[in-house]
């Protein structure tokens, strides 16, 4: 028996600090008991999201893994794309961190995903951040908001890649937990994928990149494990991690070169836990033991102990197995990019980690037991008796504009909602054009990125998440999500391949937040099968809750698909004098979690709309061949804000203006605002409209034509009176700059 | 007018991307001898007579620097 | 007639040197690319300082590069009349190593601004703008955080008299430059810097439009010397 | 080691938007009477003993500040 150590303190509970000296058969020395706390916290090991992510590893059938060269537990899925490419795309959560420190949060969040994506031996060549905030008028979100969007653009704008769409939502269960989660994509030849693991022993780790300092220290198991507080929660929070993209785009470079030059076996990115992670996982997913020597580790802060170096998590570091052959000319690459590398240990046989400082063993444990067998956990999961309440207050009872005028003013009013409103405030701090290869980026319904000039061949991304359907009904909710990302993806003609999300979650420990999760998984895995793509990867964010009170549970899903030629692409706004312009679905009187009643009525309740992944399929089948067949000028999906905001953007977008006619059967109010899914408005001319009438026919796409693009710089929607361009685009452009600033 | 100085700088322990640029650059310019850089931000202020030192503090702690990262030093000249 | 050879600039931190060399193709020349480290321009007919973020644009956007070997091997051949265009960046780096008067700092609205940008081309004669009527409106991709040119009255006046602002900012001032200046040229004409990003308007495909080919082009003309003697001379006449 | 300060500010004549939104947020923060902000670079050099005055005007003039925008000054602790 020894005296106590403080790993408690360290974020570890009883039964975890006694299997560790159960595992080791001793007490744990500081170093590993620091490696272990890092590793085994939820962020890290996915203790308490794990029984439940096994769900998408077995739902996804041989044919949906057809195209996927790497999935669920790489750094990143890969999905083969043709011609000999493959595409790799992950999304990450930096959460709590951006809510400390806004820009600096933000920035190395991008930083982070984006060497998940290296990592995987592919050059990254686009982002996406996808944001939550309080109110949009609430003062904290007014320091939040601007610092957040500042620290995307200035790292991302910095590494050079663009930034191709995202998404901006409020509401008041993201005050003191703003979600900031951002997606990298990356192209690799699909002869060239690495892997993350340290194999061949003689083999040699080398670390390369920035510098070891004392940048958020315990940063993994304290920032994105423990739920604020308020203020005291925020003042005991360690020193926060600085990005250098500098470093960071020297680095990609430097990688790039490195891979191209044959010269690495395995590379792992250092990420959350720092060194911990990095070795322990190489070692744990390689086929012998490893050996790191801390004293060869470069520092940049004096009197570090080893447990600092190893949970250190400064930024823009990699580590690579290189065989001893290739070392020097491993390094004479990092000198070209003025890259600090340095060997800081080998791979061995056996299957002991080995970690010596000044000459003592400071760490000596089985790799797996730190990286992959760790603490797993049954959490109690229970639907909150508060459910039946909410979707019993259906939002029926809400007050509905009884004119035609009080229908046209809440198309100008739902225009300017800050959660309806242009994001030119957000989008025009993010380059989208560096690389000459964006084809569509915001206000595009997805990014499109072109991956390969020669064939035209490229990529479409969107994440998408009403995280109010989900509240609803986390299951319907999260189908609802992966549906409309997948919708926005075939609204520019690409084919959706592949999905990724981020699990953004209050706290675990709660039964009904883990209802939620639990259903959240389920409704994604279920829709992924039905829709035939796979979950290729993704990431959990828990504890994104202030007190005992939850975010709104926000499972963001972003989806990939691919466009052979890039030429073919359909534009989201009206284009051609004299198109017809089509509506594409049923519509139903569907107010649950709609924008009207979040933006109008502050009101929450009730069902989400009907989930139909069938005819969302359909739905892309059309476009998918429509744009192969160049039939179409201008295809937006409808979501938020229904039929009204889709018309908005579509004429705004383009500056048409179209003569509109709502269809009888239904309530002009109804028609406009109803948010029912799997809705695509369409720009069609007169010549192909009746190939595309066929189209929908073989497909079982109901089709009403709503009218044209006309020549006059208006909206008519009959029979409301005529919305000027003028007034549309002065309405939905003021919101931002009034809410945050003009430049 | 008093004139006042607050000098802000990032904490030790936080890295300084801008002031290694530095050390790195100035070499190439042939100077020799500058182990360490690290950069700040400088601001001049002219204040009333009656700005008393909490709130020259306070504008230092809330607006001027960020107490996550920087510290910072005030001065009246 | 054998193919023009424009080299493009490669520092730490460079992220549109492949758009720059896209441009140079598109154009019809032959893309060299020349590495920040070394000193001599591999014998090219003009040369790009693109676009990006060299060193991290830390201390001053330009600030660090402007002190690089191949800097000084562009400054010896500017001198001699070599065709040179920097593009935000690059017209940054140009301005901090002293090729051009001037200094961009900080946009006023602070914020990184990223807009397809309106132009008007003040002057066909220089290196990079023969294939332009002198007037003509442009639209191109401006993304910068420290764009706003500023440089002292009697630069500007002398700017401005002996028709050095290249390209002025039409509608809109994005950053709060003086006079709206959004590009400049040496006195001889043959070096060009301006903020907005023509390698980024080469197609329509990618770009808002196809308006910034024609600045590639007209290196090209440049070089094969259609009118390329005429514009050191027609420099300070002001006919516009 | 000795540490040498150097301050750099923008000249007069050039707006300063930062010290600009400095100045519009202090009412914000309920502050009254400080009628002017300029902001500027501040640097902490960490120097060997040989380097000179000279040196460190050359560091300063050629590379810390541009002289075409900005004044600064260089001063020993
Ligand atoms: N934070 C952001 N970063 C980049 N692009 C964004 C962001 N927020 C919104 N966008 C872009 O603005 C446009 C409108 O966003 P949104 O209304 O969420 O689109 P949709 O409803 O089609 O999902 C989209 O092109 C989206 O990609
Ligand atoms: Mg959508």
């Amino acid at each position: 028996m020894t005296t106590e150590q403080p790993y408690r303190e360290l974020g570890l509970a009883d039964d975890e600090y006694a299997r560790i000296r159960e595992i080791l058969g001793r007490v744990p020395t500081d170093a590993e008991l620091a490696m272990y706390s890092v590793m085994w916290s939820e962020h890290c090991s996915y203790k308490s999201s794990k029984v439940h992510l096994r769900y998408f590893g077995e739902t996804t059938t041989k044919a949906m893994r057809r195209r996927m060269l790497a999935g669920i537990g790489e750094n990143a899925g890969v999905v083969e794309v043709g011609d000999g490419w493959a595409v790799t795309f992950k999304i990450e959560s930096h959460n709590h961190p951006s809510y400390v420190e806004p820009y600096q949060g933000a920035a190395t969040g991008v930083g982070g995903i984006v060497r998940d994506i290296m990592a995987m031996g592919a050059r990254p060549i686009a982002v996406l951040d996808s944001l939550r905030f309080g109110p949009a008028d609430a003062s904290d979100t007014a320091r939040v908001l601007p610092g957040v969007v500042a620290g995307i653009g200035g790292y991302g704008n910095c590494l050079g890649l663009p930034n191709i769409g995202g998404e901006v939502y409020f509401d008041p269960a993201y005050a003191g937990n703003p979600l900031v989660n951002a997606l990298c994509v990356g192209v690799l030849r699909v002869s060239d994928l690495h892997r993350a693991h340290a194999s061949g022993a003689g083999n040699k780790i080398v670390l390369f990149g920035a510098r070891t300092g004392r940048d958020g220290i315990g940063g993994v198991s304290v920032l994105a494990s423990e739920s604020f507080t308020g203020e005291a929660g925020r003042k005991k929070l360690p020193s926060v991690q600085v990005g250098d993209p500098f470093a960071e785009k020297v680095l990609i470079e430097c990688c790039l070169e490195l891979f191209t030059a044959g010269l690495v076996v395995g590379i792992q990115d250092l990420g959350g836990a720092g060194l911990a992670c990095a070795t322990s996982e190489l070692a744990s997913a390689g086929d012998g033991g490893m050996r790191v020597d801390l004293d060869a580790v470069p520092l940049r802060a004096s009197g570090m102990t080893p447990a600092e170096i190893l949970c250190s998590e400064s930024q823009e570091r990699m580590c690579a197995v290189v065989r001893p052959s290739d070392v020097d000319a491993f390094m004479a690459v990092c000198a070209k990019w003025e890259v600090t590398a340095t060997v800081i240990g080998e791979v061995t046989e056996g299957d002991r980690l080995l970690i010596r400082y000044h000459g003592d063993t400071v760490v000596n444990a089985p790799p797996r037991t730190v990286a992959h067998e760790g603490p797993v956990y049954h959490r109690p999961a229970q639907r909150p008796s508060t459910q039946d309440a909410l979707e019993a207050s259906t939002p029926d009872v809400l007050v509905r504009p009884s004119t035609m005028n009080g229908v046209r003013a809440t198309v100008l009013r739902m225009a300017a909602s800050p959660g309806l409103c242009s994001r030119a405030w957000v989008t025009d701090q993010y380059d989208r054009y560096v690389r000459g290869g964006t084809v569509l980026a915001q206000p595009s319904d997805a990014g499109m990125v072109r991956i390969d000039e020669t064939t035209q061949r490229g990529v479409a991304v969107a994440t998408d998440c009403n995280a109010r359907y989900c509240a609803l009904d986390p299951y319907a909710g999260t189908q609802l999500a992966l549906a409309e990302a997948y919708r926005n993806v075939a609204v520019t003609g690409a084919t959706p391949l592949a999905v990724t999300n981020c699990l953004n979650f209050g706290a675990p420990t709660d039964p009904g937040v883990m209802w939620q999760f639990e259903q959240a998984v389920l409704g994604l895995a279920d829709g992924c099968a039905q829709l035939g793509i796979p979950v290729t990867g993704g990431n959990v964010s828990f504890y994104n809750q202030t007190g005992d009170t939850a975010i709104l549970p926000t499972p963001v899903v972003g989806v990939l698909g691919v466009i052979d030629d890039v030429r073919r692409r359909i534009p989201t706004g009206l284009g051609n004098l004299g198109d017809e312009v089509w509506l594409l679905g049923e519509t139903r009187d569907e107010f649950g979690g709609s924008a009207w009643a979040h933006e109008v009525h502050g009101h929450l309740g009730g069902r989400p709309p009907a989930v139909d992944l069938v005819r969302e399929q359909a739905i892309a089948q059309v476009l998918a061949t429509a744009a192969r067949e160049a039939l179409v000028s201008a295809a937006h999906d409808l979501s938020d804000g229904g039929l009204a905001q889709a018309l908005v953007e579509a004429c705004l977008l383009s500056g048409a203006g179209a003569q509109i006619a709502l269809p009888e059967a239904l309530e002009p109010f109804t028609a406009l605002f109803s948010e029912s899914a799997a809705r695509v408005l369409l720009g069609v001319s007169r010549a192909h409209a009746p190939r595309v009438a066929q189209l929908c026919s073989v497909h079982g796409v109901p089709v009403t034509r709503l009218g044209e693009v006309h020549s006059a710089p208006t909206l008519d929607i009959a029979p409301l009176d005529s919305l000027p361009l003028s007034d549309l685009r002065a309405a939905w452009t003021a919101t931002f700059p009034t809410l945050f600033g003009p430049w | 007018m008093p004139r006042v100085v607050v000098d802000v700088v990032p904490k030790p322990e936080i890295l300084d991307p801008q002031g290694q640029a530095i050390v790195r650059a100035l070499p190439r310019l042939g100077v020799r001898g500058v182990r360490d850089v690290r950069q700040g931000k400088h601001f001049e202020l002219d204040v009333d007579d009656d700005v008393d030192a909490d709130t020259l503090h306070r504008i230092a702690g809330e607006l001027l620097a960020n107490p996550v990262i920087e510290d910072w030093t005030v001065r009246r000249l | 007639m054998s193919t023009v050879r424009i080299g493009v600039i490669t520092f730490p931190g460079t992220l549109d040197d492949i758009d720059a060399a896209r441009a140079v193709r598109y154009a019809g020349a032959e893309p060299v690319s020349l590495w920040h480290a070394d000193d001599d321009l591999r014998g090219v007919d003009a040369v790009i300082v693109p676009g990006g973020f060299s060193y991290g644009d830390y201390l001053r956007a330009g600030a660090i590069a402007a002190h690089q070997p191949v800097l000084r091997a562009v400054r010896g051949a500017a001198s001699r009349g070599l065709p040179v265009l920097g593009i935000c960046n690059g017209f940054q780096i140009l301005c901090e190593a002293g090729l051009l008067p001037g200094a961009l700092v900080r946009n006023a609205g602070l914020h990184f601004v990223c807009r397809d940008q309106r132009l008007r081309v003040e002057t066909s004669a220089t290196a990079w703008t023969g294939r332009y009527a002198a007037g003509a409106e442009i639209v191109v991709p401006l993304k910068s955080i420290e764009g706003r040119y500023v440089a002292d009255s009697a630069t500007l006046a002398m700017l401005e008299g002996d028709g050095r602002v290249v390209f002025r900012y039409l509608g809109v001032n994005p950053n709060g430059a003086v006079n709206d200046i959004a590009g400049i040229a040496s006195a001889d004409g043959r070096v060009v810097g301006l903020m907005p990003h023509p390698e980024h308007a080469i197609e329509v495909l990618t770009g808002p439009s196809s308006d910034g080919l024609d600045v590639f082009r007209s290196a090209v003309d440049a070089v094969l010397g259609s009118g390329g003697q005429l514009l050191g001379r027609r420099i300070p006449s002001k006919m516009w």
